[in-house]
This record gives C-alpha cells, structure tokens and sequence, in this order.
C-alpha cells in the first residue's frame, strides 16, 4: 500500500465538450483527513472524484502525491478506493466476490480474503444476501455492497460518491459511524461527496464547498456552518431566508423594516446585500418581532417547517416546536448573530 | 521521468493516445504480415495483366457484359438474403428475450444449421427440394401443382441456401447482443405507456442496430461470396453467375490471375462499398453502454 | 520478395540417379479421382520395393487449386508434393504455368512400358508435351444413357435427339460443361456428329454445334452443375435421356445410383472423345524423389499392373497400354465388369475413331462460349 | 395467471415462420441423412432398403479419422488464437476514438472482403518460406487472417453494450488491464466470445481455399477431403458424399452442443436483470 | 387517462427464489392520497411498486381498480407512471427525448409535447441539459430527468421510488414542494417510496411501514410518528434508545432505575418490555434525572448529537442545543408521553 503524506491537488481541471465541470481545483489532503465535498447536484464533485482517481483524464492542472506526479499514472496503480455513485458492481459476480475482487487482485492470501470479506459483509449488514447477484439486490442493499468492496481493500484514499445516498435512516445513522471508525482506525483518507449537510458536518474534518464547478469555501465544518463564505453557500447549507435588502451602518434595510446582522465580506453602506438567516434561527414570539402570517404548514414529526409571509409580500421559512396553523399570525424576531449578510 | 515527456504524455491521453493502444499490436501485425503483404502482391499481379496496361484487367472485366453483370446478379442474390436474415432473426430472437422453458433447447436448435455445411446443405436442398424430392412430392400428393416447382438449380435454389447457413448465424449474433440490452429500459417504457411495437421500435432497436448494422454487414460478406452454393443449387452459368464465379473461372480455368484478382477486387471493393455505407450509418446511431442509470 | 511467376526454383537440378540414395517418402497429389483406379498399383510397388520408397501420403483435390499451391510451394522454394496425378485440365495449367519436370524425353528410356501404348493413349500423350507420362486412359464417350422402360425407342443420331428433346421438354440433360466429363465430352463430340468445319476449333469451326446447342437448349430446362445430378435426375425420372461415358454408365449403376437396368446408346457417325490421367512431377522435387518417381511410374506401365485400372469400370476400360485384358484384372473388378459391363464396348471401340479431346485454352474458349450462350442466356423456366 | 395463453398475432407470425424453416431444415437434413443410409432411392418416398456401407466407405476412403482430428485441432487452434488476438483489438476499437481509428477498422474489415483469390497464393508463399505452411500452423495461420477480424467486427458491439463504469471500478479495485480483462470483460463478454468462437471455427472448417493452400499431407482439414469429394472429377456414389457430409454436420454438431452445454447463449450479460419468471 | 376512485392491493405477496420479498400487503388507495411506503433497506419497497405497475407478476394475491382486476393487465395499460430507483433512463434518447417518450406514446399533439417537455425540463432544472444524452449526466441530474419523464404524462396514479435521494438538500426541498404541488393541482395519486422519514412524514397523507416484507403499520405521519405500533417501528422511525427492562404497574424497571412511560400494545405486569425514546426528547439537566456520562459528541450544525452512558452501562443517544464535551457528565430525564413501551 502506498501510504503518502500530502495529496495536493494543483488547478485541476476537467472540461466536456468546452464546458467546465470542474475548474481549478486547488486542495491539499493530509493523511488521515476525512475531506467532504459538498454542493449542489452537477457541480462537479463526481468530476472532482473520478479525475482524483484518475478515472478522467484532466484537462488541465496536476496532482501530486507528496513529490511525485500522480495523474499520469492509471487508476489501478495509484492504490485508491472508491464508492461510485451509481455503484457500478459486477454484475457477473454474487457479492462475495464482489467484495474480495480487490483482495484478489492485491494477492491478498486467500485466509486473509476470506476473513476480511466476511467482515466486509458483515459490516454492511449483507450476511443473507452473500451469494445474490447484484441483479437480485434492493437498491440500498446494492450501495452497501459498494461501500463494503471499496473498504475492504484499506487503501490509503478512499473515495465515497454519495455512498449512503439509498440507505434509510437508521442504516445511514450506523454506516456513518462504521465509515468514520474505519477511517480511525486503518489510519484512511477519506474524501467523501455528499449531498446531505448533517452528514457533511458531522463526519468530515474539513468541507470543500463547490459550485459550478468552482470551489467556494473550504473550511471546518463550524466554520462553514456558520459562516458560509458567500450567499450561495450560504443558500447551499440551509439559509433559505435569502432576504434581499441595502446595507447600513451594522444594520440592513429590507424593504422598509431595519435589521441588524452580521456582515460577511466586504458590505459598505448603500451596496445591495443580501441578509441570509436558516428557518430554525427565526426566533417565535417577542414583542419587538416583525408580524408575518402563517401560510403553509408541513409537519416534520416533533417540529413544524411553516411557510409565512409578511405584511409587505416577503416570504419567510420558519422552523420551530410550536404548533402554528396556516392563517396563524405570529410575530418573528432574527437573533443579529444569526443573520448574515452578503453582498448582493 | 521528465516534465516535459510528462507533459506529451498528457497531451496525447487528451487525444485518445496512450498504452491502452498497445492492445491493438497483436492484431495489427498480424494483419499487416500476413494480410496487407500478400493482399498488395495480389493487387500488383491484378495490374500486371499478360497484356495490355496496368489497368487492362479492370477494363475487360468491366467493358465485357457478362463479367460486369455479375455484380448485379451477386447483389440481387446477397442483399435481400442479407435482410432477409437480419430481418427474420429480430423477430425471433426478440420474442426469445425473456426466460422460458424449453429455451435453450430452441436456440440450439435454430443455431443447428451453422454447422450443416455447404455440401450438406446443397445435398440436401437438391434431394429435398429437388423435382422428386420430399417437397414437391408433398405438393403433388396434396394437389397443390401437378407439375414440380423448380426450386433448385436458380436463384430460390442459392436463396433458400443462403438463408439455411445465413439465418443461424444472424440469429445467434442478434440473440446475444440483444441480451445485452438492460431489460429495465422496456419496463420503463412500458409504464411509459409504450406498447410491445413501441418498446420494440424505440427502445430495443435503437440500441440493439449497432449490432445489427454488424450482423447485416456479416451475413451479407457471407452471401456475398456465395460460392459452392451458387454452382451446386444454383444456375451458374446463368442467374446465379456471381462474381465469385467470374474471379474462380479466371484463375482456375483460364489461369487468368490478374483477371481474377482484378474480379476478386472489384468485389471487394463492392462489399466495401455497401459495408462503408452501412457502418458510416451505424456511427449516426447511438453506441454506448445500454445500462439506464446506476446499479 | 514476391513470388516470381516465371521462375520457378529449380533446387532440385542435376541428373536424376537410378534409385533414390535412400528411401524417400512420396506425397502424391490425386487431382483426377485417379488414385480410384492407381492407388492399388502404387501401394504394391511399395510394398515389393521398401528400399526406394518409404511411404506414400495421398491427397486429393481438385485441378484449379492445384496450380496456386504449387506455384506458392516453387515461388518459396519449398515444394512438398512430389507427384500430381492429374487430368487434361491440370496438366495443360502446369504447363502453361511451367510447373512440371520435362520428365521426356530424358527419362523415356527408363519408362518402357510407354512405347507399349494403345493407340489412343498415344494419341493422349502427344497432348501432354514432355512433362506428363499418361497412366490410364479410356475412350470416354459421347454417349446417351436411359431407361428403356421409359424411352423404348431412343434417338439413334443428333437429329433425333434433337427432334426427342422438342417433343419431350425437360426430358434431355446434360450437365454444364466445365463441370462434368460427359457434358464436355458431348460438347466436344458433337462437332464430328454434326460434321463442322474444324472439330479443334470452337470459336470458328463450330458453328453447327453451336447452333445446335441452342436449339436443344430451348428445350432443356436444366443444366445441373455436375454429372452425379444428370444421374440421379435419370435415376428417379426426372430426366429421360442425359450424356455419358463408359466410365459413368459403369461404375454409377455398380454403387447403385443409376438402376441396373439403365443403357446406352449411341448416335450415328460419333467419333470417340478419348480422356486419360496423366503423371507429372512439380520443379523442385529432389532428384532422390524424382528417382524414386521414376521407378514407380516404371511399374505402374506394366500390363499387370495396368490390369488394376479396370476397377469397378471407373474408367472403362482404364489401362492406356496394349495387351491387358479383364482376365488379367483383380477377381473384384472382373465381377462388376461381367455384371455391369457391356459387351458392346470392345466392337464399339474398335469400330469408331478415336479422336484427342481439346487442347486447354481451345477447351476454356469453349466453355466461355458454352456459357455465355447455351447456359447463360437460358431464360429463368 | 403467469403468463397470457393467448398470443398476440405477431407471436403466432414469429412462430409460424420458426415452424416453417424448422420444417424445411427437418427436410433438408432429412433426405440427406435418408440418402446416406439408402442401398439405392429412386424416384419413391423412401429408399428401398438401408445400408451403413456408405459410412464405412467414406470414412476410409477419405481416412476421416485423422482428417477429424486435424480439422479438430485446427478449428480449436484457429478461434482460441482469434479471440485472444482480436478481442483486446476489438476492445479499443469500441472504447477509444484515436487519430486513425477508423482506418485501422477499415485495415481490420479488409480481410473479410477480400476472398481468399486475391491474397491466397501469395500468403501461401510467405508461409511456405519461412516453413510454416505444409503444417499445422501453416493452416493455423492462414485461417486466422480473416478469423481475427471477424472476431473484432463481432465483438465490438457486445464490448460498446458494457457499461464502462464497471470497469473502472475494477481499475479502483486494482486491476490491471490483464485482470479487467479475465475477471470483468471475459466473463461479460461470453455470449459473444461463444458466438463469435463458434462462427469463426464454421467459418474455419468451411475455409477450402486458404487451407488446401498451405495444408501439408497431414494437415488437411475435413472440408478439403469433403469439397473434393464433391467437386473433383470421378465418380462417387451420392450416398458416399452424404454419408460424408453427415459425418461432417456430426462432428459440427458435437462441437457447437458441447460449447453450448458449458456456456448457454442465453445465460447472458443480463442475465441477473432478466425477469425472474 | 383512467382515473379510479379506489385502488385496493389485496394479499399481494411477491417470492424471489422461495424468500417472500413482499408478503401479504393489504392496502386501500383513494384517488388524490399521497401515501409512503417506509422501511429499512430491502425491506420490499420497491417489489411493492413493481408488483403495482406491473413489472413483477405477483406470486399472489390481486389488485383491483375499483371493480376491475388489475394484476393481469400488462404496465403499458395501466397508466401509471415510475421513477425508478435506478432511473433506468433511455441510453440512446436525449434528456428531451426521454421526457417526451410517454407524451409521445399517447399521442399527445406535437405543440402540447414541446409545451409540457420544456415545462417538466424546467421543472426539474435541466433547462441547459436538455439535449445531452443521460450517459453525460451527473447522478442527480439523472434522477431529476427520471422525475420529469414520470410526471410529465401526469399520469392516474405516480409511483416514486426514492426520486430525490441523490439531490442536495436544497434542491430535495425544492422537489419536495413540486412534487406536492402537481400531486395536489394535478390530483394525481401518488405512492411515494423514500428513506427519508422527515420526507414521509411530511409528504404523505399516509405512511405504510414495511419490515421484511410485512407491512407494520398504516397510519397518518402523526400517529406513525407519535405512536409507532411497535419496538421495530419505533427503532426505525427514530427512537434511538431502545432499553430492555421489565413492566411495573404504569412503569418500567430498567436495570435498577423506574421510569414511567405510555404503553403500546398489550403489555402486562412483568412482561418484558422495551421502553423507546427518541435522543431529540431525552430531557437534559432537572435534579430528578439520571446521570450519565458523554462519551461521543458530534456536530451537527445547530444541534449536537451526543452518546452517553449510564453509570449501570447503558448507552443512550442525546440531541441537544446544549454545549457538551465528552467527559461531561449530566442528569437526563425522560416525558413519560414521550417515553413509549413494547412488548420486547
Ligand atoms: N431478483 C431477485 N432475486 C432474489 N431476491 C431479490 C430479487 N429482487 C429483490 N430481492 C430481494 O427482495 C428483498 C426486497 O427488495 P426490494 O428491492 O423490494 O427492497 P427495497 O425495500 O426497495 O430496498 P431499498 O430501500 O434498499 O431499495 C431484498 O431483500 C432483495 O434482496
Ligand atoms: N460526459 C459528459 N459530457 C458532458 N457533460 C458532462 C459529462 N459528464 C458530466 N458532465 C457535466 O458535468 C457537470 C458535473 O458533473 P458531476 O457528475 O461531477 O456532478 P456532481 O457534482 O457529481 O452532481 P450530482 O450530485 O448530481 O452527482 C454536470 O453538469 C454534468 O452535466
Ligand atoms: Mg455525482
Ligand atoms: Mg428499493
């Protein structure tokens, strides 16, 4: 196994039919980080994975594993893992060998593959179902066959697209954790796409915000959470009240009420800003709030996601434990801490 | 290694270039040893008539009637023989997609004629379809015709001959690369409201014409150079003088070498012809992976 | 370097010894469907004469393709057959081609059995220059054959056939020339039954022949591509008269193709077409082998080994020298002679000319024509 | 209710025209296997007695016993060789698109055009020069110029079916381009690897001209000795040459059942996605 | 179109290979309900949606259309639409193409084809993808045409298999809110798998909870989510912390700590029980509580998502606003009407 310090990822770049899907992607990967790359859907984090695995050729930009230039060198000699998005199993093969195809072919000793196969299996909950073929699998039992492949061989980076995306809850709750003690415990890197926030922030040691094919933000995931460096990864991590407004002194002007936020990035007075808060930091109640009109209400189990609107046609998404119902007037408040603004 | 090799190296994997295409040497040598060498050779000694310039072979073979006709007569027996089994296999081979019982029973059976053989075929043709074989003996007892339908020894005769061996083999190429179809895609189709015509036309022949466009282009290589067949069920002095024969006569009757290879090559040239048009019509079509989505 | 057409390698140079240094091993190439009649002459001598041949490899196929692989063998220096056994056809493209060993007349002194040769047979070996040496020989045809239970009251001259075939469409078959030995030999003995100007020459001396064909053509609907067809077709009725020769009236009512009772007949003022097998030997075989050749092809001319050319009337009569009678020929063949056989044939044969059959290229010039309008311009029936 | 018992017209059309080719093949295959065992068959349904003779004297008249082996081992030799040199062609030919691409295809179709007339006489001299041919692997050699195309024009639309994916995830699992090949794309690719393979050894013992060119004594094939025996001058008892031609589609038949019995074409690339039922 | 008034799923039961995938699933639909179908993974959901579109034949059972048999109609009569698990989109069409596939089968005139594929196309943001063939597609965007071709027909009845599990967060709500939005200006029917409880709980008007292929429950999200019918149930739908203990008059004994709970089902004194409790209902701090010590913590944004321990061993799942580090110990008490009983 090729173990490596650094993974550093210079301007790459990969383009289709003169499009970027990916562009200048410059990122440095230390041994043993779990690295998530968030963003919305065709922003190029599978691009980003396949070309790290060399699966794509770059168009542009290289990669480097401490001193030597990896992307001139074939997937199956840069010693990764991957989980692909659409699993891409054998079909010809029943799980087992599914999962000890990459012991095989690293001439693993056939105890040892054995061993490490069934605990594969095991971890991924697929005991009964060892002998199916991919064909005769559910969707998620499919995934998990993926993930259980990709891990079993240890590699020293591991590459997870959307590994848990098919999982329900529970499942996901589990695999998470099994995927983050793996990563402890063998010592792995892993560089892991997801589309669902919490997992991000909950598991990675540092995210990687794309949009367009463009890096937006690469922090922790406190620092992302809470200050997202822009409006749309701001947009992106569940500010969904974008309220559009003009700044002024600490404070932002949206439509004739005055707000006061904290500003994120250069805002003079006067610029067009955006001031960006998430449903569940809209605080209920309190005298000095704005008035807003409850409009559609959707029940989240212990809590209520609600629709509002106020007086002057602003629409507002609120969060909260109480029961509200659609006509409800209520009076809103927005904690300053919690209301950041963007320049427009 | 080097930056800049590096660097070259890059650039040619932008271009399709790199190791993988070491793959393709084996083939390549062998074609080029054993195939392009003495396929020049025979290309030279076509330009090297006894008399006459360097293109006389080609000019007596298209300047005389009989000779040049050959070429309509080989396409009228080889095209539509072609179709015929293209056309035929789909049909069944698509009716025999799914799994059933009895199945492989079915395909062995309809796969049997491959290996009937040229003579066989034309024996058995000549016995069975002859004036007092078994077929006209039916017809005649049944009072279908009081006289023996010619059947052999003219154009139904190579016909039915080249379906017998061609059918087989289109079958067996259109079964499999049928399925290699994901069979998720028609049930999509189906909830789409698509019917089996609309399944099949949409869905399954689009994705399957690739391989049909090359089972066409085999089987019709195949017919086309009908050889044994259009001299022993055929007329091959007559309507089932295919250039085949032309080239055969030239070199072995008449030790006419540059003749035949001047025939041999202008039938070539012709397949070519037909293929070049079927293929570039295939690289229109859709080739890639039928899987619909992941999983 | 691309194969030379005209010269063929000649490694094999120098006087050709007496026996070969050491026993050799023969690769005979059967190109006539004469081994049927030689193989038993052939497999004697080696079993009588192990000193100078070893062991024989036999390999049949057909004329045309015979040519193209000695031509590959010469132009590489390599040639592997050592002794072709061939008809008019293959012999004419080897020499055209100048395949063969000028066995003549060098070696004539050492193949006495040829100054012992029929008549025809002579005549036969003129038409081989000096690379072949005629091995069996037989006066062919053209003859008509039927079943008299069907055509009681066959056609007794060209005419009649002529007038039969219009009266019976479909009832007259010949096979297509240039591939079946009656249906050339007919071809080539019609011009002496219709008395053309030059019988050699069917570009300009044939024009009653063709114009004869033609007129036949009119009422035959088929031309099958081999004479096994013509007899089969005879056999079950589908055809009432069709074109043979001593060799296919015999030996298809032996194996049972043709019934037992079917006859021959003959059309008035015929002059016999005779065929024969010749022995030729490719440029480039060793003087050992070419040695060991010799001594066989010696043998072979012997009357009584001559006598094995009877056969089951292959080839009727089959030996090409003088003084082999069926008396002499194994127990086997006297058999099927006396069953099969036709007591005619000797007076037939002795009463009629005997003349050579076409030379190559007049032949090919033949067919062609043949072809393009007798066969070729039969519209579809 | 499983499966509807009442077909739709197409299906009774499909149907129909596999009981009418079944039929005529019945026929065809039929009245030569009835010939072969015919003493004599004139014009009657049916020979008038039976007889083995016919076998017994085709099999030594044409000392079948080594010419099956041969053609055994040719056909063998011929298609294992072509798989193995086109389908790595074939799979570059269908994945990658390179300056030249298309003429190198044009190069591949070019000996499946040609007949054998215009190339046979000198490929024969080559192979004789350097001491190939009058063997074995002369045969060998000669049948592979147009088997090994055949097999790439047969297998590149199986190999453009595969989804590419599943091969990259092997590469991520470690595998080298040997292995993508043995563990992932043979196994995928069998239907047409079978197929290809049984139309390349048809095509193989069918191929008269290429092999008579450069077979030896020893090495010819049965379709040698079989066109021969059809098409050479002499006279042969029909029955012989049926006999023969039964003893040809036999021997055919084992081959093409035995392939079958280990790989069934319909076991196929799908086969997991198929419907259960 | 065929509308109905009632689609009723009697005893359907689908065997693979003699293992019962779905066994047995009663079920009523009334035209216009938006029902769930919940599970864990390989649970049956999709063999339920197969079976009612038609692709699998049933093993048993029958579905009827009001008075009509429908199982042994062929799909394309039916006249429902998918969204397949594996989208299983048309390789060779385009994305235009293979959303107007259904409109073009039912002969839908050509203006109004163009009119509802670009409306559907806009619908699910392919706007700029429209003509790329799905081979050229990211995951997302690939789910995405799934869903246009299947509404786009506007079929009786839509049947979605997990449709938005590869779409980021934000986009998923987007997609959640059309989706409900052509379900209820449509009146479509719509059965809806997902593994997405939040996504069940607030789409559908009912949810039917499958465990290995036996339905468990049907009932409004509130009465699924509020009262789960029983311990399997409840594990699924988020009640973390299972604790075996045995039943006392109105209480439960779990190990040598009393908690009071709300029983479910038939449970007597003595009987052995499992007392459930989601980590967001676990109360921190209050003298009465239980002690326990934080072992894990992770982030979650806003929240934090803790596992702690009993000083008896019993591990307990925690979600809080509240700052804990590991280490930490803290009381915890549990509502009694939050605190469910099972029958173990
Ligand atoms: N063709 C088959 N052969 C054998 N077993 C099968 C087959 N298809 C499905 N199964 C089994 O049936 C069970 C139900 O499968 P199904 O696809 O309905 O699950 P699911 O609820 O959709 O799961 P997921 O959420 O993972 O997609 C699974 O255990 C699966 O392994
Ligand atoms: N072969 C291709 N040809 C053209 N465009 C492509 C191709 N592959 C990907 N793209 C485009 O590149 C962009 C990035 O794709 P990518 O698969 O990396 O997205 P992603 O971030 O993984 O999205 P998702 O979350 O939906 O999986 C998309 O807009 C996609 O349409
Ligand atoms: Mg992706
Ligand atoms: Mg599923």
């Amino acid at each position: 196994m090729t173990t490596f310090e650094t993974l550093r990822l210079d301007g790459v770049t990969r383009r289709f039919a003169g499009a970027d899907a990916l562009a200048g992607l410059d990122l440095e990967i230390r041994r043993g980080e779990f690295i998530a790359l968030l963003g919305p859907s065709g922003c190029g984090k599978s691009t980003a994975l396949n070309c790290l695995a060399g699966l794509l050729p770059l168009s542009d930009g290289s990669i480097w594993r401490d001193g030597t230039r990896l992307d001139t060198l074939p997937p199956e000699r840069r010693g990764f893992g991957m989980v692909f998005q659409n699993y891409a199993l054998f079909p010809h093969m029943s799980v087992r060998k599914n999962v000890s195809f990459g012991l095989k072919m690293r001439g693993v000793a056939r105890a040892e593959i054995r061993r490490r196969t069934d605990e594969a299996i095991r971890l991924v909950h697929l005991e009964e179902h060892a002998a199916k073929l991919p064909g005769q699998l559910s969707g998620g039992q499919q995934q998990r066959v993926a993930i259980a492949r990709a891990v079993v061989v240890e590699p020293s980076l591991v590459l997870m697209d959307e590994p848990l995306s098919n999982l329900d809850a529970k499942l996901r709750l589990e695999m998470r954790t099994e995927i983050r003690r793996l990563h402890q415990n063998l010592g792995l890197t892993t560089v892991y796409v997801t589309h669902d926030q919490e997992e991000a922030l909950s598991m990675a040691d540092r995210l990687v915000v794309l949009r367009a094919g463009r890096v937006q933000q690469i922090g922790t995931p406190e620092e992302v959470h809470n200050r997202p460096a822009n409006r749309h990864v701001a947009d992106f991590l569940g500010f969904r009240n974008l309220l559009p407004g003009i700044a002024g002194g600490g404070s932002v002007k949206i439509n004739n009420w005055q707000v006061s936020g904290t500003p994120v990035g250069a805002v003079a007075e006067g610029d067009p800003v955006v001031a960006a808060i998430r449903p569940e930091d809209v605080v209920l109640g309190g005298g000095s709030g704005i008035e807003v009109t409850v409009e559609v209400v959707e029940y989240h189990g212990r809590e209520i996601a609600a629709e509002a609107r106020t007086v002057d046609g602003l629409p507002l998404h609120l969060r909260t434990s109480e029961r509200l119902a659609p006509g409800d007037k209520v009076a809103v408040a927005f904690p300053p801490e919690r209301l950041l603004v963007f320049p427009a | 290694m080097t930056a800049p090799t590096l660097a070259v190296r890059h650039r040619l994997a932008e271009r399709g270039i790199d190791p993988q295409l070491l793959l393709l040497v084996p083939a390549t040598v062998f074609v080029v040893a054993l195939f392009v060498y003495p396929f020049c050779y025979g290309i030279a000694v076509s330009l090297q008539p006894a008399q006459g310039g360097a293109l006389a072979a080609y000019r007596t073979f298209f300047s005389d009637a009989y000779q040049r006709d050959t070429i309509t007569t080989t396409l009228a027996i080889a095209l539509p023989a072609a179709l015929f089994n293209v056309l035929a296999a789909v049909p069944i081979a698509y009716r025999m997609r799914g799994r059933f019982r009895g199945k492989r029973l079915l395909t062995t059976v309809l796969v049997v004629p491959i290996t009937l053989g040229t003579v066989l075929t034309a024996e058995g043709l000549l016995n069975f379809l002859g004036p007092t074989g078994w077929f006209n003996r039916v017809l005649i007892f049944l009072k279908v015709t009081d006289q023996p339908v010619t059947l052999t020894h003219n154009y139904w005769g190579v016909f039915f001959s080249l379906i017998i061996t061609g059918f087989p083999f289109a079958f067996l190429l259109v079964l499999s690369y049928l399925s290699g179809i994901d069979p998720s895609l028609e049930r999509a189709a189906a909830t789409l409201g698509a019917g089996w015509v609309q399944r099949f036309f949409r869905i399954t022949l689009p994705l399957l014409a690739p391989g049909l466009a090359t089972t066409f282009c085999l089987t019709f290589v195949l017919a086309f150079s009908v050889f044994p067949s259009a001299i022993l069920v055929g007329d091959p002095s007559g309507s089932t003088r295919v250039i085949s024969i032309a080239a055969y006569e030239a070199a072995y009757v008449r030790y006419d070498y540059a003749g035949a290879s001047a025939a041999a090559i202008v039938m070539g040239a012709v397949e070519l012809l037909v293929i070049s048009v079927v293929l570039g019509l295939r690289s229109l079509l859709y080739t890639g992976s039928t899987a619909g989505g992941k999983g | 370097s691309p194969p030379d057409n005209n010269s063929p390698a000649t490694s094999a140079s120098g006087p050709v010894p007496d026996k070969p240094a050491e026993a050799v091993t023969l690769n005979v190439l059967d190109v006539a469907g004469n081994l049927q009649l030689t193989q038993p002459m052939i497999d004697d001598f080696v079993a009588k004469n192990s000193g100078v041949i070893e062991r024989v490899t036999y390999t049949k196929a057909t004329a045309p393709e015979l040519v193209g692989k000695i031509k590959a063998q010469q132009a590489a220096n390599r040639v592997d057959i050592d002794l072709v056994l061939t008809g008019v056809d293959g012999l004419a493209a080897g020499i055209d081609q100048q395949l063969w060993v000028d066995l003549l007349p060098a070696y004539a002194s050492r193949l006495s059995g040829m100054n012992n040769y029929l008549a025809g047979a002579a005549a036969m070996q003129k038409l081989a220059g000096n690379a072949g040496v005629t091995v069996t020989y037989y006066p062919s045809g053209p003859l008509i054959e039927y079943l008299p239970a069907k055509v009681p009251d066959p056609p007794k001259n060209a005419q009649d056939l002529l007038a039969y075939a219009k009266a019976n469409p479909g009832a007259v078959q010949y096979a297509r020339p240039s591939n079946s030995g009656p249906g050339r030999t007919f071809l080539m003995g019609l011009p002496y039954l219709l008395g053309d100007t030059d019988p050699k020459d069917p570009v300009n001396g044939w024009a009653k022949t063709w114009d004869y064909l033609r007129q036949l053509g009119e009422s035959i609907t088929l031309y099958p591509s081999s004479t096994s067809e013509t007899m089969k077709n005879l056999a079950n009725g589908s055809a009432k008269i069709i074109a043979s020769t001593t060799g296919w009236d015999i030996n298809p009512r032996v194996l049972g193709t043709v019934p037992k009772e079917a006859q021959v007949g003959t059309l008035d003022g015929f002059h016999w077409v005779a065929d024969a097998h010749y022995a030729v030997v490719p440029k480039g075989v060793s003087t050992d082998k070419q040695a060991a050749v010799l001594n066989l092809l010696a043998s072979m001319l012997t009357p009584e080994q001559q006598a094995k050319a009877y056969d089951k009337g292959y080839f009727f009569p089959g030996p090409a020298v003088d003084g082999v009678t069926i008396e002499m020929a194994p127990p086997e063949s006297q058999q099927a002679i006396k069953d099969y056989g036709r007591p005619e044939y000797p007076q037939l044969i002795a009463n009629n000319p005997i003349e050579v059959p076409l030379d190559a290229s007049a032949l090919v010039k033949a067919f062609d024509r043949w072809d393009r309008e007798v066969g070729g311009s039969k519209v579809k029936k | 209710m499983r499966r509807r018992i009442v077909a739709s017209p197409g299906a009774w059309i499909v149907w129909g025209l596999v009981a009418i080719f079944f039929v005529g093949l019945a026929g065809v295959i039929g009245s030569v296997v009835v010939n072969s065992f015919g003493v004599r068959w004139f014009d009657t349904w049916l020979p008038e007695a039976y007889t083995v003779d016919w076998y017994g004297q085709a099999w030594k008249d044409f000392t079948l016993l080594p010419v099956l082996t041969v053609t055994l081992v040719v056909c063998l030799l011929v298609a294992v060789i072509s798989v193995l040199v086109g389908v790595p062609a074939a799979y570059v030919l269908a994945r990658r698109k390179f300056p030249g691409s298309r003429l190198l295809y044009l190069l591949f179709l070019l000996p499946i055009l040609m007949p054998p007339i215009t190339y046979g006489i000198p490929l024969a001299t080559v192979l004789y020069k350097y001491g190939l041919a009058g063997h074995l692997s002369g045969v060998v050699l000669a049948n592979l110029v147009p088997s090994v195309p055949f097999v790439i024009l047969t297998m590149t639309p199986f190999i453009e079916q595969i989804d590419p994916a599943v091969e990259r995830a092997a590469r991520m699992c470690g595998a080298r381009t040997r292995h993508v090949f043995t563990s992932i794309l043979a196994p995928l690719l069998v239907p047409g690897i079978l197929a290809a393979s049984i139309l390349v050894v048809v095509r193989t013992v069918g191929m008269f001209e290429l092999t008579f060119l450069t077979a030896g004594p020893d090495s010819q094939t049965l379709v040698v000795a079989l066109f021969y025996s059809m098409s050479a001058a002499g006279i042969r008892a029909q029955q012989s040459v049926d006999a023969m031609a039964v003893i040809y589609c036999v021997m055919m038949l084992t081959l093409l059942v035995v392939a079958l019995r280990f790989v069934n074409p319909t076991q196929l690339v799908a086969r997991v996605k198929e419907d259960p039922e």
